[in-house]
C-alpha cells in the first residue's frame, strides 16, 4: 500500500477491483464503510462475481476474468477524450512530458523489439530520448508527438466503452457510470482509492493491471494523497515483510538485487545499479545502493567481508536465469532435477497450479522437509487419502520430515503488514508437544551444516563457516538480536550527517547513517530505524493521531523512515502548497517540510529546486511510461488469459501474453474454449483463510464444505440444482463439489457471446475439521505473470457437469 | 492509552460486581435468585492480557491473546481467549470471522506436536527425535550441495547451488524470515522463494 | 452465586412475586445495520467462541448459510438473500444477522411456565436462566420470532443472552465488539436510536427512500433493532416479520384460559359442595331393596330363572 | 334355586321365611368385575397424576405441584408419559363400556328432568338402563377431551415431535391441550361428586356390586333385564310413602 489502511476513510470514491477487499480483509475494508458513512464516499467494485465487497458498494460493474488492462485503458481513454486530469499534477509529477527515443512501435500487440523464440523483449527502444546534458528530453508543452502523453493516448485510442464492452463483457452504460465516477476525482479536493489484490496479480499479465490502474490514478492526480494511492493488499500477515526481506531467488533484503552472472565483481554489479538521475538534481534512496549493499555484506559475513574480498561478493550466488521462482523450481523438480525442497509453513502441494504435476513433482525428490505448525497436504502427499488423494504410497521413494512448529502466540517477533508497518508480538504460551520456533530449527540445521563442513570440508563452505552468528546462544538467536541487525548497527565509529561520531557497536537511528566503507552493518537498509539505541520501535504502541488523519506516526514503526505515506510531497503543488486543506499531509513552511507525515523527501530541499516527488524513481515523476522495468511492455496491453473462451479482439494473432515465460510441458497441458467452454477463477472466502481455517472447527462450521458458484442460467443449461454434486475439470485434473446456483453470477456477453464464469473458492483439503474436498490447483494451469511469475489463478477455462457424490458421501 | 481506561473500566466492573456480591451476601441477593444464576461470570477477569497480531491477513490486526496462569511458576499458561486489541489503530478491537475464532487454531486438533518421519516408500508417519530428524536433514543438504554446487561456468564465478529448494513462510515473523534468510543463501542457494504469488 | 452482574431483574417467567424496582437501569440495544454488514459471519464466529460453543460440522446446501438454522449451539446467524430490486434493476445482496430481538414484551418470558427460567433485567436484556429451564419448549411457541431452540443434550431452551456476562461488566457483547465494518453497534437504546437515524438519511441520499429502522411496537420495542434499506419490506430479510407480536393464541392461553380454566374446576368442586348442603345425599329407601327382591322372585316364578349375573 | 341373601347381622342362617318376617333381606346385584375395576381405578390415578404435573405447568400458581414429581424438568418429562400410560388404560375402558353408553330416548327423558335428578325426585323419574344420561357424558366426555389432550399433546411433545408440526400448530395444540385439560377435569369432579352424593354407588367400584334397592331406585330397567321380570302393564311408578 502507498498509503495505510485508516487513510482509506478520507477517500471520496473507493475502486475495489482485481480483489474482494469486504471477504479477504474485512478489518481493513471497515475504512471504506467509514469513508461511505462519514465521508460520503461512493464504492465501486469491479468484478466477475457480486461479491460480499459489491453487497455495499453504489455502484457494481461486471466484468469477465482477466481483461482489466482493457476496461482501465478504457477508463484512461475517457479521461483524456473529456479532459478529466488534474493537469497540473500530470504535467509536474508524471513523464507525460518525456519524449521517448526513436524507433519506438507498437503494432498487432507486440512492441518494438520482440523476439518470438526467446519470448522476450530488446527494450532498447523503450528508453527516453536522451539530452546532450546526460538528463532525458521533456517537452512541457506535450506536443512532441513521441512524448509519453501522445503515445499513450495513441496506445489507448482503441479501447472505446464499444470495445470494453465487447473485450470485457461489463455494460456500456455501467461501465461510463464507472469513468463519471472515477473522473469526478480529478479535481484537486477528491480523491481516490484503488484496492486491489490478487485478482490483478495471478494473471498472465498481473503487473499490467496494475500499472494501468497506476496510469488512471496518475492522470487523476491520487498518487502520494491522502484518501488516494494504490492499496496492495498484501494477501499474508507477513507476506510484505519477506518480500521486503528478499527471500525470492533474486533478492537481497530491502530490493536489492542477487546479482547475475554477469556481474563479474562488487565494481561492476554497483556500477550497473548505482542510481543514475534522469532529471538534474533528481535525489533518491538508491544514491546509496552501495552503502546498503556493503551493510548487508557486513552483517552477513562480519570481518568476513572486506574491502580487500570485495566485500564478500563471492560469497553471494550468481543468477544464471532470471528468476528460480516457484514455478521453475517445480518444473525442475518435475524433470527429476531437484533432490530436495525445505518448506517453512507452506502447502504448496495444494497452491501452486497444477496438482496432477505437483504430485509428480513432490514424488521425484529425494526427500522434503516440512516445518509447520499444522498438519499440511504436502507433508502427507504420499499419503493415500481415496479420490482425494489417490496415490500408492509404495510407489513414492520420497523421504519426508514433518517438523513441528511454534505459532504466532508461542513466538514473540514483528509482522510486516499491508502499510509496511513492522508490528512486534509477544508470547501468551508455551507450544504443545515438541513445537520448536523456526528460528530454532534453521540455527540447528545451519550449525549442524557448519559442523560437517568444519569436519569433512566440501564444496565452497567459505560462506557457511564465515557466516555471522554470534549471538548469544546460538542455538536459539532471539527475534531481539535479529531485529537488532535488521536495523543495523556500526562495526567502527562512524561520522553522521550533522557531523556527530557514533561509536562502534552502536545501533544506527537510520539508513541515513549507513556506510560503504564497512563501518556500518544493516540487515535490511529500509528497516534500519526499527531498532535503534531508543529501543525497540516496533513495539511502540501510542495510538493517538495528530489532527485525526488516520496516521498514528508513534504506533509500531512504519518502513521506509517510519513513513506512513508514500510520496506523500504529490500531495502539495510544485510550490508545496497542499492540492487541499482539507487533505493536507505535509507542506513546505517556508524553511522545510513539516506535516503529520515523514515527509518523503529532503526535509529542507526547496519547492524551487524542482526535485521531483517520486524519489524512488530515477525520473523523480510517476511512470504512465516505463523503460525497461517491465518485461512486457511500456504501456499495459489487453492480452487474453492463456486460457481464454475468446480470441484478442483487437490483436488476434495474440495468444496469452506474449513475454510471459511457459514451459513446454505445461503449455501441452493447456486446454481449448470448444472442450472446456466456461471461464473460471478462484478465490477465498471470508470464512476462511487459504488452507489454515480448516483446521479451526469455528471456521468449519461456518464453511464446511468445497462448492463451485455458477448462475442460474448455467445451472438452468446444465440441468444441476442447488446443493447438487457437480464435477468441475480442466485439461489437467477433476474435482467434485457442491453447487452454489447464485444470481450474483450472471452470464457475461463478450463479443455477443454469453460467458459463463464458475467459481472455485480455495479453502478445502483432506486434513481438518471440515469436510474433505480439494483445491481449485487441482484445475490451474502453469503459467504465471511475465514479471514476477504469480501463476495464472484467476483465469483459466474448464467443463462442468452434475455428478455424483464422493466415495466417502455416498448416503 | 485506552486499553488501560478500558482494563480499569472493567476492574470498576468487577468492583460493581463485588458490591453486589456483598449485597448478596447481606441476603439482598436472595431476592432474585435468577439474577446470580442467569449472568455466567466474566471469565476473563483475572486472566493475563498479551498483545499479538492475528497471523492471517496483511491488516495485521492487533489481538490480545488472555491466558491461563499469571506466569506464576507452578501455572502453565494457555491461551483461554482471543479478542480484537481496542487500541488498534487499524481494527480498532474488531476481528473478522478468522482472528476471532483464533482460539481454535491455537488448539487445532491437527497441530504438529511432534517430529515425524517418513521413509521411502512407507505409508505412514514414524515418530523420530529432534536429533535424529535435524542429524538426518543436515547430512542431506550438505550431501547434495556438495555434489551439485556450481562454483564456475566458463571462467565466471557463479557459487550456486540450486538442486534443494527453500520456501519461506509468510506467517512467520521476520525475524525469522531474516534467520532462514541468513541460513539460505550462505549455502549459495537459489531456488528460494515464499508465498507473496499465492 | 451474587457474581459480577449489576444487572437488576425487571420481570421473571412465571414468577408470583414482582421482583424489586426501585432501580432503573438505562436500557442497551444492539442496533444491527444492514447497509453495512458484508456478512462475513465475525459475529457468529465471535459468539461461538466467547459462549464456549461449538456447533457440528455441516454441509453445504448450496447457499452461504451455515450453520443452516439457528440450534441450541448457534445463537446467532447471518441469512443471505438474494434480491432482485425491480425498480432499480439491481441484485441487492441482504444480509441479516439473525437471533434473539430481546423484546421489551418477550412472549418466551410470557409463555414459560418455570419461575425464574426467563428474566428480563431492567437494561432490557432477556435472559434464559437453563438451570430453571425444563425444557417444555413453551418459550418456542411464544416467540414471534422463532428463535429460542431446545437442546437435544440437555433438553433445556438456549438463545442469544446479548453476553449479558459482558454487558455486566460494561463490555459490548461479542459480535458487535467483532463486528469489522461497525455494521453492528451497541450503547444505550437512545444512542442506537440516534446512530440509526443518521444512518437512515445517509440510504435515503443514495436512493432507499424507504430505508428505517426497525424496531418493531408489536412487542413493546426491541433491544436488537436493524436498519434496513428497505424498511417498508421487512419480509425480504430472510422472513423478518413485518409486525410481530406475541401470537393471541398464546396471549389466551396464558391470560383468559388460566382464569377460565381455574375458574371452571373450581366452581364444578364448589357446585358438588352447595349441592350436597342443600339437596343432601340420594339414599336408597328400604322398600326399594325390598321391591327389588320382589321383582327378583317375579322374575324367577316368570321362568326358570337362572342366576343373575352381571350385565 | 338359590336366591342370594344375607343377614345383616352375623347370625347363623335361620330358614328363609322366618328372617322374612323378621328383618328386611338385601339383595346385591354386581356390577364391575374385579378386572374392570382395576382398569378404572389405574386410569383414575393416572388421570389424578396427569392433573397435578399438568396443574404444574399451566400456572405459575401451582408450581410447586412439580415438587411432587422431582421438580420442574423430570415434570415436563414424565406427564407425557403419564397422558400415554392413561390413553391406553382408558382404551381399555372404552372398549368395554362403549355400547352401553349408546344414548337412547330414556336418555332424553331423564335429562328433560334434571331438576328432579338434583333433587334426588327418583320417583318422577323414567326406569332406566345401566347407565344415565350423566354418567354417559362422563363417559363420552372423557373419550372425546383425552382423545384431544392426546393428539394435541404428541405435537407438543418437544423432546420428540418438535420437526413435525408448525410452531403455529403448536400454539394451537398447547391452548387446545390446556381447555380440554379444564374441561376434563371438571367433568372428573362431577364424576367424584356423584359418587358420593349418590350413596351406595361407591360399593360399585369398591366391591363390584350394588344393592338391589340401589339397582331398582337408579337402574330399574338393567335390574328387570337382568331378573327377567317385565314391567307391569301400565305399571305406574309405586307411590312414595311419608316424605
Amino acid at each position: 500500500m502507498t498509503n495505510l489502511w485508516m487513510d482509506i476513510k478520507h477517500a471520496d470514491v473507493i475502486t475495489v477491483m482485481g480483489g474482494n477487499a469486504a471477504e479477504a480483509h474485512p478489518c481493513g475494508f471497515k475504512w471504506v464503510v467509514e469513508a461511505k458513512a462519514h465521508n460520503n464516499a461512493k464504492l465501486i467494485v469491479v468484478d466477475p462475481r457480486f461479491t460480499r465487497t459489491a453487497s455495499v458498494a453504489d455502484l457494481y460493474c461486471p466484468i469477465r476474468q482477466g481483461t482489466d488492462i482493457a476496461f482501465l485503458s478504457g477508463v484512461a481513454k475517457y479521461l483524456l477524450d473529456n479532459d478529466k486530469i488534474q493537469h497540473r499534477y500530470v504535467a509536474a509529477y508524471s513523464n507525460a512530458a518525456f519524449v521517448v527515443k526513436e524507433g519506438y512501435d507498437f503494432s498487432e500487440g507486440l512492441f518494438s523489439g520482440y523476439s518470438e523464440d526467446k519470448r522476450d523483449y530488446d527494450k532498447t527502444t523503450w528508453d527516453y530520448e536522451m539530452g546532450p546534458d546526460g538528463f532525458a528530453v521533456v517537452d512541457e508543452t506535450m506536443q512532441h508527438p513521441r512524448c509519453v502523453l501522445n503515445l499513450l493516448k495513441k496506445h489507448i485510442a482503441i479501447y472505446t466503452p464499444e470495445m470494453v464492452e465487447r473485450i470485457c463483457g461489463s455494460p456500456k452504460e455501467t461501465f461510463l457510470k464507472v469513468c463519471e465516477l472515477m473522473a469526478s476525482t480529478a479535481s484537486t479536493d477528491r480523491t481516490m482509492a484503488s484496492l486491489y489484490a490478487l485478482g490483478w496479480t495471478q494473471h498472465s499479465k498481473g503487473s499490467q493491471n496494475i500499472r494501468s490502474m497506476c496510469i488512471v490514478q496518475t492522470l487523476l492526480g491520487n498518487i502520494g494523497q491522502l484518501g488516494g494511492g494504490m492499496q496492495a493488499l498484501r494477501g499474508h500477515s507477513n507476506i510484505q515483510g519477506l518480500t521486503d526481506l528478499g527471500l525470492m531467488s533474486n533478492l537481497i533484503p530491502g530490493y536489492l538485487n542477487i546479482p547475475i552472472e554477469k556481474d563479474e565483481n562488487y565494481a561492476d554489479y554497483i556500477s550497473k545499479r548505482q542510481f543514475k538521475p534522469l532529471r538534474p538534481g533528481q535525489m533518491s534512496y538508491w544514491q546509496n545502493y552501495n552503502k546498503f549493499f556493503v551493510s548487508f555484506q557486513k552483517v552477513m559475513w562480519g570481518e568476513h567481508a572486506t574491502k580487500e574480498n570485495d566485500w564478500a561478493f563471492d560469497y553471494l550466488p550468481k543468477l544464471d536465469v532470471p528468476t528460480y521462482d516457484v514455478l521453475r523450481g517445480f518444473e525442475l523438480a518435475k524433470q527429476g532435477k531437484m533432490t530436495g525442497y525445505v518448506i517453512q509453513g507452506f502447502n504448496p502441494l495444494m497452491t501452486f497450479p497444477n496438482r496432477a504435476k505437483m504430485t509428480e513433482a513432490f514424488s521425484r525428490m529425494k526427500f522434503i522437509v516440512v516445518m509447520d505448525p499444522l498438519q499440511t497436504e504436502t507433508a502427507r502427499f504420499w499419503e493415500n487419502h481415496g479420490e482425494y488423494n489417490d496415490v500408492d504410497s509404495s510407489k513414492i521413494q520420497t523421504e519426508v520430515f514433518e517438523l513441528p512448529t511454534t505459532l504466532f502466540a508461542e513466538e514473540e517477533g514483528s509482522l510486516a503488514n499491508s502499510s509496511r508497518w513492522l508490528q512486534w508480538h509477544w508470547k501468551a504460551q508455551e507450544p504443545p508437544g515438541e513445537c520448536r520456533p523456526d528460528i530454532e530449527i534453521m540455527s540447528a540445521i545451519h550449525l549442524r551444516i557448519k559442523a560437517l563442513y568444519k569436519r569433512d570440508g566440501g564444496a565452497y563452505a567459505d560462506p557457511i563457516v564465515n557466516l555471522n552468528w554470534n549471538y548469544a546462544d546460538p542455538e536459539s538467536p532471539t527475534p531481539v538480536e535479529l531485529a537488532r541487525e535488521l536495523n543495523g548497527y556500526t562495526v567502527a565509529p562512524i561520522t553522521d550527517a550533522s557531523g556527530t561520531t557514533i561509536p562502534a557497536g552502536r545501533q544506527v537511528d537510520g539508513f541515513a547513517q549507513l556506510k560503504d566503507d564497512g563501518s556500518t552493518a544493516c540487515g535490511c537498509w529500509i528497516y534500519s530505524g526499527c531498532y535503534t539505541e531508543k529501543g525497540n520501535i516496533m513495539a511502540r504502541r501510542d495510538n493517538t493521531d495528530p489532527g485525526n488523519k488516520g496516521i498514528a506516526p508513534n504506533w509500531t514503526f512504519a518502513w521506509p523512515a517510519n513513513r506512513r505515506i508514500l510520496y506523500n510531497r504529490a500531495s502539495c503543488d510544485p510550490e508545496g502548497k497542499p492540492w487541499s486543506e482539507k487533505k493536507k499531509i505535509i507542506e513546505w513552511n517556508g524553511k522545510q517540510w513539516v506535516g503529520f507525515d515523514v515527509p518523503d523527501y529532503g526535509v529542507t530541499t526547496p519547492p524551487e529546486k524542482n526535485v521531483g516527488p517520486f524519489i524512488l524513481n530515477q525520473e523523480g515523476v510517476a511512470r504512465l511510461w516505463t523503460r525497461g522495468l517491465m518485461r512486457d511492455g511500456p504501456f499495459p496491453t489487453h492480452y487474453e488469459p492463456f486460457e481464454s473462451p475468446m480470441a484478442n479482439i483487437p490483436f488476434p494473432k495474440m495468444k496469452g501474453n506474449p513475454a510471459s515465460r511457459i514451459f513446454k510441458g505445461d503449455l501441452a497441458d493447456l486446454g481449448t474454449s470448444a472442450e472446456f467452454p466456461y471461464a473460471a477463477t478462484s478465490y477465498r472466502l471470508t470464512e476462511h483463510f487459504h488452507q489454515w481455517t480448516k483446521h479451526s472447527r469455528i471456521n468449519a462450521i461456518l464453511q464446511p464444505e468445497m462448492f463451485v458458484e455458477i448462475s442460474e442460467q448455467l445451472a438452468k443449461e446444465k440441468g444441476i440444482a442447488k446443493g447438487d454434486w457437480v464435477r468441475v475439470w480442466s485439461k489437467r485434473g477433476s474435482l467434485k463439489a457442491k453447487a452454489v446456483v447464485t444470481k450474483r453470477i450472471k452470464p457475461l456477453m463478450c463479443d455477443g457471446k454469453a460467458v459463463h464464469v464458475v467459481g472455485l473458492p480455495q479453502h478445502w483439503g483432506f486434513i481438518g475439521k471440515t469436510r474433505n474436498g480439494w483445491h481449485p490447483n487441482t484445475l490451474t494451469p502453469v503459467v504465471g505473470d511475465a514479471n514476477t511469475e504469480t501463476p495464472e489463478y484467476k483465469a483459466w477455462l474448464v467443463n462442468i457437469e452434475a455428478t455424483t457424490p464422493p466415495n466417502d458421501r455416498v448416503a | 492509552m485506552n486499553v488501560q481506561v478500558s482494563r480499569r473500566g472493567l476492574l470498576k466492573g468487577i468492583g460493581v460486581g463485588l458490591a453486589g456480591g456483598s449485597l448478596g451476601a447481606l441476603g439482598f441477593g436472595a431476592l432474585e435468585p435468577a439474577m446470580a444464576a442467569a449472568v455466567r461470570p466474566f471469565k476473563l477477569a483475572q486472566m493475563k492480557e498479551t498483545r499479538n497480531t492475528c497471523p492471517y491477513c496483511s491488516v495485521a490486526c492487533g489481538v490480545i491473546l488472555y491466558s491461563l496462569g499469571d506466569n506464576s511458576k507452578n501455572s502453565k499458561s494457555a491461551v483461554m481467549h482471543v479478542e480484537g486489541d481496542p487500541d488498534h489503530p487499524v481494527n480498532r478491537g474488531t476481528l473478522c470471522p478468522k482472528g476471532s475464532s483464533l482460539l481454535d487454531f491455537i488448539t487445532s486438533e491437527t497441530r504438529t506436536k511432534y517430529p515425524m518421519h517418513r521413509e521411502p516408500g512407507s505409508s505412514e508417519f514414524k515418530r523420530v527425535s529432534w536429533d535424529f530428524a535435524l542429524d538426518r536433514i543436515a547430512m542431506l543438504l550438505k550431501e547434495d550441495r556438495d555434489k551439485n554446487f556450481i562454483a564456475k561456468n566458463g571462467d565466471l564465478t557463479v557459487n550456486r547451488w540450486t538442486t534443494v529448494g527453500f520456501l519461506g513462510a509468510s506467517a512467520t515473523s521476520s525475524e525469522t524470515a531474516w534467520c532462514t534468510y541468513k541460513v539460505v543463501r550462505s549455502m549459495g542457494a537459489l531456488t528460494f522463494d515464499n508465498q507473496a504469488r499465492v | 452465586m451474587a457474581d459480577y452482574s449489576s444487572l437488576d431483574i425487571r420481570q421473571k417467567s412465571a414468577s408470583t412475586e414482582t421482583p424489586p424496582a426501585i432501580r432503573r437501569q438505562q436500557e442497551v440495544a444492539k442496533l444491527i445495520d444492514v447497509s453495512k454488514c458484508i456478512g462475513c459471519k465475525a459475529c457468529q464466529s465471535a459468539c461461538e467462541e466467547w459462549n464456549d460453543l461449538r456447533d457440528d460440522v455441516g454441509i453445504n446446501v448450496g447457499v452461504y448459510d451455515n450453520p443452516h438454522d439457528l440450534t441450541a449451539k448457534s445463537w446467532t446467524l447471518m441469512r443471505f438473500t438474494e434480491y432482485e430490486n425491480a425498480e432499480t434493476n439491481n441484485l441487492e445482496w441482504l444480509i441479516r444477522k439473525d437471533g434473539c430481538m430481546h423484546c421489551t414484551d418477550p412472549g418466551c418470558l410470557k409463555a414459560c411456565p418455570s419461575p425464574g427460567a426467563i428474566v428480563q433485567y431492567s437494561n432490557g436484556i432477556v435472559d434464559f436462566v437453563e438451570d430453571h429451564c425444563i425444557g417444555c419448549g413453551y418459550c418456542v411457541k411464544g416467540c414471534p420470532f422463532n428463535i429460542p431452540r431446545i437442546s437435544k443434550t440437555d433438553n433445556k431452551a438456549y438463545k442469544c443472552t446479548l453476553c449479558s456476562d459482558r454487558v455486566a461488566v460494561g463490555q459490548a457483547p461479542a459480535c458487535a465488539k467483532a463486528c469489522p465494518t461497525g455494521s453492528i453497534m451497541f450503547g444505550t437504546k437512545e444512542a442506537m436510536i440516534e446512530q440509526a437515524n443518521d444512518r437512515v438519511v445517509d440510504l435515503k441520499s443514495r436512493g432507499f427512500d424507504k430505508a428505517g429502522l426497525y424496531d418493531p411496537a408489536g412487542v413493546g420495542g426491541t433491544h436488537v433493532m436493524y436498519v434496513l434499506h428497505h424498511a417498508d419490506k421487512p419480509q425480504l430479510y430472510a422472513g423478518l416479520p413485518n409486525d410481530p407480536k406475541i401470537s393471541p393464541l398464546v396471549a389466551f392461553w396464558k391470560g383468559g384460559a388460566k382464569v377460565m380454566g381455574l375458574a371452571t374446576m373450581g366452581f364444578a368442586a364448589l357446585a358438588g359442595f352447595f349441592h350436597y348442603v342443600t339437596a343432601g345425599p340420594n339414599e336408597v329407601e328400604a322398600e326399594e331393596e325390598e321391591e327389588a327382591i320382589d321383582m327378583k322372585e317375579r322374575g324367577a316364578r316368570r321362568r326358570d330363572g337362572g342366576e343373575i349375573r352381571p350385565s | 334355586m338359590t336366591i342370594h341373601t344375607d343377614v345383616r347381622d352375623g347370625e347363623p342362617h335361620p330358614p328363609l321365611r322366618e328372617v322374612k318376617a323378621e328383618t328386611p333381606e338385601i339383595m346385591y346385584v354386581p356390577r364391575y368385575s374385579g378386572l374392570q375395576r382395576v382398569n378404572h381405578w389405574v386410569t383414575a390415578i393416572l388421570f389424578t397424576l396427569l392433573a397435578l404435573s399438568g396443574l404444574a405447568m399451566f400456572t405459575p400458581y401451582l408450581f410447586s405441584l412439580t415438587g411432587l414429581f422431582g421438580g420442574g424438568a423430570a415434570t415436563r418429562a414424565i406427564h407425557p408419559w403419564f397422558g400415554v400410560a392413561l390413553v391406553v388404560s382408558f382404551a381399555l375402558l372404552f372398549l368395554k363400556f362403549w355400547r352401553l353408553n349408546i344414548p337412547n330416548k330414556d336418555d332424553v327423558a331423564w335429562s328433560m328432568k334434571i331438576g328432579d335428578v338434583v333433587t334426588n325426585r327418583e320417583d318422577r323419574l323414567p326406569e332406566l338402563g345401566k347407565y344415565n344420561a350423566g354418567q354417559k357424558g362422563v363417559f363420552w366426555g372423557q373419550t372425546v377431551l383425552i382423545g384431544v389432550m392426546f393428539v394435541s399433546g404428541l405435537m407438543i411433545w418437544e423432546q420428540y415431535f418438535y420437526e413435525y408440526t408448525t410452531i403455529e400448530t403448536q400454539r394451537w395444540a398447547l391452548l387446545a391441550h390446556s381447555l380440554a385439560a379444564i374441561g376434563a377435569i371438571a367433568i372428573i369432579v362431577v364424576h367424584i361428586y356423584a359418587g358420593i352424593w349418590v350413596r351406595g354407588t361407591g360399593r360399585a367400584m369398591m366391591r363390584g356390586n350394588v344393592t338391589g334397592g340401589w339397582a331398582y331406585r337408579h337402574h330399574r330397567k338393567w335390574l328387570r333385564q337382568i331378573t327377567g321380570d317385565k314391567p307391569a302393564a301400565g305399571a305406574k311408578p309405586v307411590e312414595k310413602h311419608g316424605p
